[in-house]
């Protein structure tokens, strides 16, 4: 328990750091989020009445800690630019891209493992050396490209799903899964190669480790040998690396987002980005930081799980 | 059977890359179109033997375009990844090696950097630089220290505890020369293999900067530039999307065999 | 083959094929083992002692390692007769444990999984029985709180009770032979004297045969009946212990004997590993 | 062991195939009645209160929901709306509207004198030392007799009509920015976040002549520009204004492309307080050095109309088409110039951008070629809309920008108040006694002819002084699915609903 603990402690002071880094940034970057309320005709003392009423001019550290009290409470504020309370704003939008974020990690395991495994169980044969072509290829086409290229096919070629027909999860969550199926692929599928190179290297690796001749000593067949014992040890590098590509998932998103024309997250936080609305982008970074710690704390207990040398409190 | 094929990866991406750098190369020695050159009669000219790549909706030389864009790429990642690295390596030794409350305070800005998103932190170097090569660079590469950091670290930890730095210790090495001589050259290859996928990522994170419109100015060419111009031509002009992303797939390729014959 | 020989490795050869060029590792290598006898493999690392033992373990992979002769165990070549066969036996006539007991074991898996695994492999006893056989098989290799022991991961055990691990998986299925490929070389001297009783006490009891390799000749002619020694891939000499030791007829395997430090360890007072 | 992974990973893939297999066809449109999806490039990240709406995007939405006094038609004339008819006193100083009885809000209440007066004063009362619409100072006093709602200015303005079409809202909607409220042909139905904005028709619209016809209006926001095609070809997208022209060409037979203007002027600012752009022969070279032809060419497949100065062409008799060719593209006068002016090399100068207006990027790309020739070096710097808005437009920091001015409203001075010395949003400095002059002559004349002559005496000065390097009125292309027709174009900022009906 106390590992839990000290973990989530560490946690809140990095979002902490996080949105601390945020705001120094805002307070930086130019560009003023009064302008882009009121509009090119608006006059200086309007302007300034704004600023006042938004507070902008006090130091940046005071309007740290009131935001941060009021985050605490529960209240993220209003959105400079909708007018509409931040937190029904975002949570109606957090199921778009966990739901993204969720399918494109299984649909990356459901394509890795088997992959992995069988390009290490036959290595060199014909199907080796093209899903290592494959690998090196799909790697390196950025997402936003990879995304045009798979509505093109599964959009316009094959028909599979009408490209911009996004449906919203609360209206039809049928064909909301099934839209979401197709960017998911798209961020998926440079990650899932990455971890099938790494699942095969690690495989391959394990085939000469000691026990693995003792468990054929007993009797055991291949199959038996690879799934009994050595995926169990193969899986673990590939275990740290899924925490990392979730994190490069969840930017990946951020793109995806933009050629699949999907109201995620990401979309709103580019957005509140150029209209400098503070609150709205402050609220979508925690909720991005603290889901990606979550997600990295949860690989570290599944780590620890699999492999028992590493205790607890590590 | 394994290093055979680790041998042919190597052959394979080696002869890649100084395909790329020949190609790279040809652009500066040959008398080609200047890349920015503009010509209303050649608008979207098709690939010719006067034009091997076509032109674009400006007119312009899609050959030199790619070749220039190539280079500014390369150097944009090779920058990238020079900053990941010495900074990466910094950290992740100081962490690595000496633990406690520095190893605790750098993990957490080195987390905290990690969930950051990194179009934020571009964006932050933008307003505050103004637009242009050089801030891309500096902001991809803060944004790949965490993940340097993080191996290096792990290497460290490794090799702390190891027998050879006890002896080194013995003999009344400073903990500097510990670290530079004994330990660093044992991370070498994981470091090495880093840097390798390090700059496939910094190719691709460029290529998504331009996508969103930061990064090299127009009109100088690069390829994630180009690719995010050429998605509105696909299919009047699809030579203009193929031919970046080609040398943008061979680029990577390149680099992602050659890491794949140092993988141990 | 006679009646009581169960095992007939007749000239074996083994050629290395996963380099360019092929290396050939054992030269005719003989071997006729009686039921419940001792035989000592001697030789220098990389005379070919333990090639020979992975043949006839069946643990050699069949695609680049070309291998002459023959090896009758039961009536069958183990070279040749199918794998679902060769796995039939392997773990439950012929078992093997190895030199290395820190890698050896699976390190994610817990002791108990590791040793009920040939029975799950071999037999169809329920989850109780086989319960009740790991906990007898762990008693019988003199291993304290056997209980405790079975939930423990490798990692939390000391060399020795790792090696006793690996012969309680060995012998549960009370297998004919027991190839033992250098078990005490890791091992220090103390524990290394127990490990050697308690092989010579399972051999007594389960007239198991034991095929003992290692480059110790002072443990060889405590445990071994028989001698083979092997150099650079042949066999020089085999014959009796007592006859080896007393009057070596090769000029090798003089060398050998003198080589050995003389300390006399005695057998008697079973002293417990902490 | 080894069973028991293999059956994990199979049923994992059963999941997987089912879930994607349960949902199979996506969902098809069966709201009741008609509807259709119009795309537009941004959401309107924007208070939905009509007199505090700061973008353009969001104005000509809000259109189909609020109706003002009286209401701008395609060709720029206005008609009677929740007035029945008004008169302008002959002084110019005091309007008198007649209102329309029996009108009613979108949540049924009637609208009431008092409504009109809240509506206006709301605009015109100072707050601080402005009023909320800049242009509403000019306003004295306001005040209702029985049905008549009569506005006196302080000073004489014939024009002043343009700005009577000020949206009417109740005067007890307690959340004007989140939920609008008004009297306008079609009502606020729902809105979700960079996802679409859902209006409703409004069944018991007073006018019957500009009643709405299509039931439902949803504006969907559009990803990505660059590859619409694709959204509008598989259905996702019936009617798409300002479609690029690349992702036009692409559309098949269902579709019509319809051409219009965008009503704004596009011209490469110059900071008329940076050096050397304070000396006008300096902006008269680029100006020689520039080709609109050229520009035209690359950016709109040469389908954009020139302009000489700062009025486009829908501003009709104000329009002067032979300011086009103050500036034939001449290199040699233009070195000459440059020579005399002290830069006989040619010097480099910064054009600051905006990087989400893709037509400006590329107008820009093409100027710093065709200076090039006249050896003057032009880089160009992108940067975000929000920072262009504040660095370049209200702070001034820029050495030159390219970027489209919209007018606000129908009058002349709208476009052309910008450019006097003194004026506030004057972002370039320009500063020229004689048009200081020139536009207050035109401000005060009474008579129409009068004040089109002053007018027209501006652009000649701008055109002239070479404030800027003016360029053209941007092609605006329409893509509508021919299941719809009655789509018009508008001289402002306007996306009016109520006219697309379903072609039979």
């Amino acid at each position: 328990m106390r590992y839990a603990l000290k973990k989530f402690v560490t946690m809140v002071i990095t979002i902490i750091m996080v949105t601390l880094f945020v705001f120094l940034a805002f307070n930086l970057i130019s560009g003023d989020p009064v302008i882009s309320i009121l509009g090119t005709d608006a006059t200086p003392e309007r302007v300034e009445a704004l600023r006042r009423e938004l507070h902008l001019d006090d130091p940046v550290i005071l309007r740290y800690f009131r935001w941060f009290f009021n985050f605490m409470r529960g209240d993220m504020g209003v959105s400079y630019s909708y007018k509409i309370n931040v937190r029904s704003m975002i949570l109606e939008k957090v199921p778009v891209t966990a739901t993204m974020a969720i399918m494109a990690f299984f649909l990356m395991i459901i394509i890795a493992i088997p992959l992995g495994i069988h390009t290490s169980k036959h290595q060199g044969s014909a199907l080796d050396r093209t899903v290592i072509i494959l690998n090196q290829i799909i790697m390196s086409i950025p997402p936003f490209f990879s995304g045009i290229l798979l509505t093109f096919i599964f959009g316009r070629v094959l028909k599979l799903f009408t490209p911009g027909g996004y449906v919203s999860y609360q209206k039809d969550f049928g064909s909301f899964l099934w839209y979401m199926f197709f960017p998911s692929l798209a961020i998926a599928l440079p990650k899932a190669t990455m971890a099938i190179k790494l699942l095969r290297g690690s495989l391959i690796s394990e085939y000469n480790m000691d026990y693995v001749r003792t468990a054929y000593s007993k009797g055991n067949s291949t199959n038996g040998v690879l799934y009994g014992h050595m995926l169990k040890n193969a899986i673990l590098p590939v275990i740290t690396f899924l925490g990392m590509a979730l994190t490069d998932m969840i930017a990946g998103s951020i793109i995806v987002e933009q050629v699949f024309s999907i109201p995620g997250l990401g979309r709103i936080l580019l957005t509140s980005i150029s209209n400098r609305d503070y609150p709205v982008v402050l609220a979508i970074i925690v909720i991005i930081s603290a889901m990606v710690l979550l997600v990295n704390m949860l690989i570290d207990i599944i780590y620890s799980l699999i492999d028992p040398r590493i205790s607890f409190e590590e | 059977m394994k290093n055979r094929i680790k041998n042919i990866n190597f052959i394979l991406g080696a002869s890649i890359i100084c395909f790329m750098a020949l190609f790279i190369l040809a652009g500066k020695i040959l008398p080609l179109r200047d890349p920015n050159a503009i010509d209303a009669t050649l608008k979207f000219a098709k690939p010719s033997l006067a034009h091997p790549f076509g032109c674009d909706n400006f007119g312009r030389e899609i050959l030199s375009r790619v070749m220039q864009g190539s280079l500014s790429t390369f150097l944009i990642a090779l920058g990238t990844v020079f900053i990941g690295t010495i900074f990466g390596v910094i950290i992740g030794a100081a962490t690595g090696y000496f633990g406690g409350v520095i190893d605790e305070i750098l993990m957490r800005v080195n987390d905290a950097i990690f969930a950051f998103p990194s179009i934020l932190l571009a964006l932050l170097f933008i307003s505050l630089l103004g637009p242009g090569t050089y801030q891309v660079v500096i902001a991809l590469g803060i944004a790949f220290v965490p993940s340097f950091a993080r191996i290096v670290r792990g290497e460290f930890l490794k090799n702390r505890n190891m027998d050879y730095v006890k002896c080194a210790r013995l003999m009344g090495a400073s903990h500097l020369r510990i670290m530079v001589i004994h330990i660093l050259p044992n991370t070498l290859r994981v470091l090495l293999n880093a840097i390798l996928i390090g700059f496939n990522n910094a190719v691709l994170a460029e290529a998504s900067m331009s996508f969103l419109g930061i990064g090299v100015q127009p009109p100088d060419p690069s390829l994630g530039r180009m690719l995010s111009e050429a998605q509105a031509y696909l299919f009047k002009a699809p030579n203009y999307a193929l031919f970046p992303g080609l040398a943008l797939i061979l680029l990577v390729l390149g680099f992602g065999l050659m890491s794949d014959s140092f993988e141990k | 083959m006679k009646e009581d020989i169960i095992l007939e490795v007749q000239d074996l050869n083994i050629e290395f094929h996963d380099h360019i060029i092929p290396e050939t590792v054992v030269y005719d290598f003989d071997l006729e083992l009686k039921e419940g006898e001792i035989v000592g493999l001697v030789g220098e690392s990389g005379s070919g002692k333990s090639m020979s033992a992975l043949a006839i373990a069946g643990l050699l992979s069949r695609k680049d390692m070309k291998k002459r002769g023959h090896i009758y165990y039961d009536g069958k070549d183990l070279l040749t007769i199918s794998r679902n066969e060769l796995r039939s036996i392997q773990g439950n006539d012929i078992s093997m444990i190895f030199q290395e007991p820190l890698t050896s074991l699976n390190p994610v898996k817990r002791i108990y999984d590791q040793v009920e695994e040939p029975l799950r492999i071999h037999t169809d006893l329920d989850k109780e029985q086989r319960y009740e056989k790991v906990l007898k098989i762990l008693k019988e290799v003199d291993l304290r709180d056997p209980e405790h022991v079975m939930k423990q991961y490798p990692h939390e055990l000391s060399g020795g009770m790792r090696q006793r691990i690996m012969i309680a998986t060995a012998m549960i299925m009370e297998p004919k032979i027991l190839i033992a490929d250098e078990p005490t070389t890791a091992l220090d001297v103390t524990i290394q004297a127990q490990i050697v009783k308690l092989l010579k006490k399972l051999n007594e009891q389960r007239n198991t045969a034991i095929i003992f390799i290692s480059h110790d000749l002072s443990l060889v002619s405590t445990l071994c009946r028989r001698v083979l020694v092997m150099k650079d891939g042949y066999i020089v000499e085999s014959g009796p212990v007592k006859a080896i030791f007393e009057d070596p007829k090769e000029e090798y395997t003089k060398k050998l004997i003198a080589a050995i430090p003389k300390i006399d360890i005695d057998l008697g007072n079973g002293l417990q590993d902490e | 062991m080894k069973k028991t992974t293999q059956k994990v990973l199979l049923l994992f893939a059963l999941i997987a195939v089912m879930s994607v297999a349960l949902c199979g066809c996506a969902g098809d449109k069966n709201e009741a009645g008609s509807s259709i999806t119009v795309g537009i490039p941004q959401d309107l990240e924007d208070s939905l209160d009509p007199h505090k709406v700061a973008a353009a995007g969001t104005r000509e939405v809000l259109f189909n929901i609020f109706d003002g006094l009286v209401k701008v038609d395609p060709n720029g004339d206005y008609y009677p709306a929740l007035c029945s008819k008004y008169e302008i006193s002959d002084d110019a100083l005091t309007y008198t509207f007649t209102l329309r009885k029996g009108v009613k809000f979108h949540d049924g209440t009637l609208v009431t004198p008092e409504d009109v007066k809240y509506s206006i004063d709301r605009c015109s009362v100072a707050v601080g030392d402005a009023p909320l619409v800049a242009a509403y100072s000019n306003v004295k006093s306001t005040s209702i007799d029985d049905d008549k709602f009569i506005v006196t200015l302080n000073e004489p303005d014939t024009e002043f009509l343009a700005y009577m079409t000020t949206a009417i809202i109740p005067e007890d909607n307690p959340e004007p920015d989140t939920n609008p409220i008004g009297a306008g042909p079609y009502k606020f139905e729902s809105r979700s976040p960079q996802e679409n904005f859902v209006i409703k028709k409004f069944d018991d619209y007073y006018d019957d002549e500009h009643e709405a016809h299509i039931e439902t209006v949803i504006f969907k926001v559009v990803g990505n520009m660059d590859t619409v095609a694709m959204e509008l070809q598989s259905g996702a997208i019936d009617l798409l204004p300002r479609i690029p022209l690349s992702q036009a060409e692409l559309l098949d037979d269902n579709f019509t492309v319809l051409e219009g203007t965008m009503n704004l002027v596009q011209a490469l600012y110059l900071n008329n307080a940076f050096k050397p752009f304070d000396d006008p022969r300096v902006r008269q070279a680029l100006c020689y050095a520039a080709d609109p032809a050229e520009v035209m060419q690359f950016v709109s497949d040469g389908k954009g109309t020139e302009i000489g100065s700062s009025v486009f062409p829908a501003f009709g008799k104000y329009y002067m088409s032979e300011l086009n060719d103050t500036y034939n593209t001449d290199i040699e006068k233009a070195k000459a110039l440059l020579a005399d002016a002290g830069y006989p090399d040619g010097f480099e100068f910064d054009i600051t951008v905006p990087s989400n207006y893709t037509q400006h990027v590329e107008t820009a790309q093409v100027l710093a070629d065709e200076f090039a020739k006249i050896g003057v070096k032009a880089n160009i710097k992108l940067i975000e809309w929000d920072s262009w808005l504040s660095d370049v437009y209200s702070k001034r920091q820029f050495e030159s920008t390219v970027i489209g001015v919209d007018a606000s409203s129908l009058t002349a001075a709208s476009l052309l108040q910008r450019f006097v010395s003194t004026d506030s949003k004057n972002f370039i400095n320009y500063n020229n006694a004689d048009y200081d002059v020139a536009f207050a002559n035109a401000r005060a004349a009474l008579n129409d002819a009068e004040k089109t002559k002053y007018y027209k005496e501006c652009e000649r000065i701008l055109s002239e002084d070479a404030a800027n390097v003016y360029i053209q009125d941007l092609p605006e292309f329409v893509a509508i699915n021919n299941k719809y027709t009655g789509y018009e174009f508008y001289p402002l900022y306007i996306q009016d609903m109520a006219k697309l009906r379903l072609a039979e």
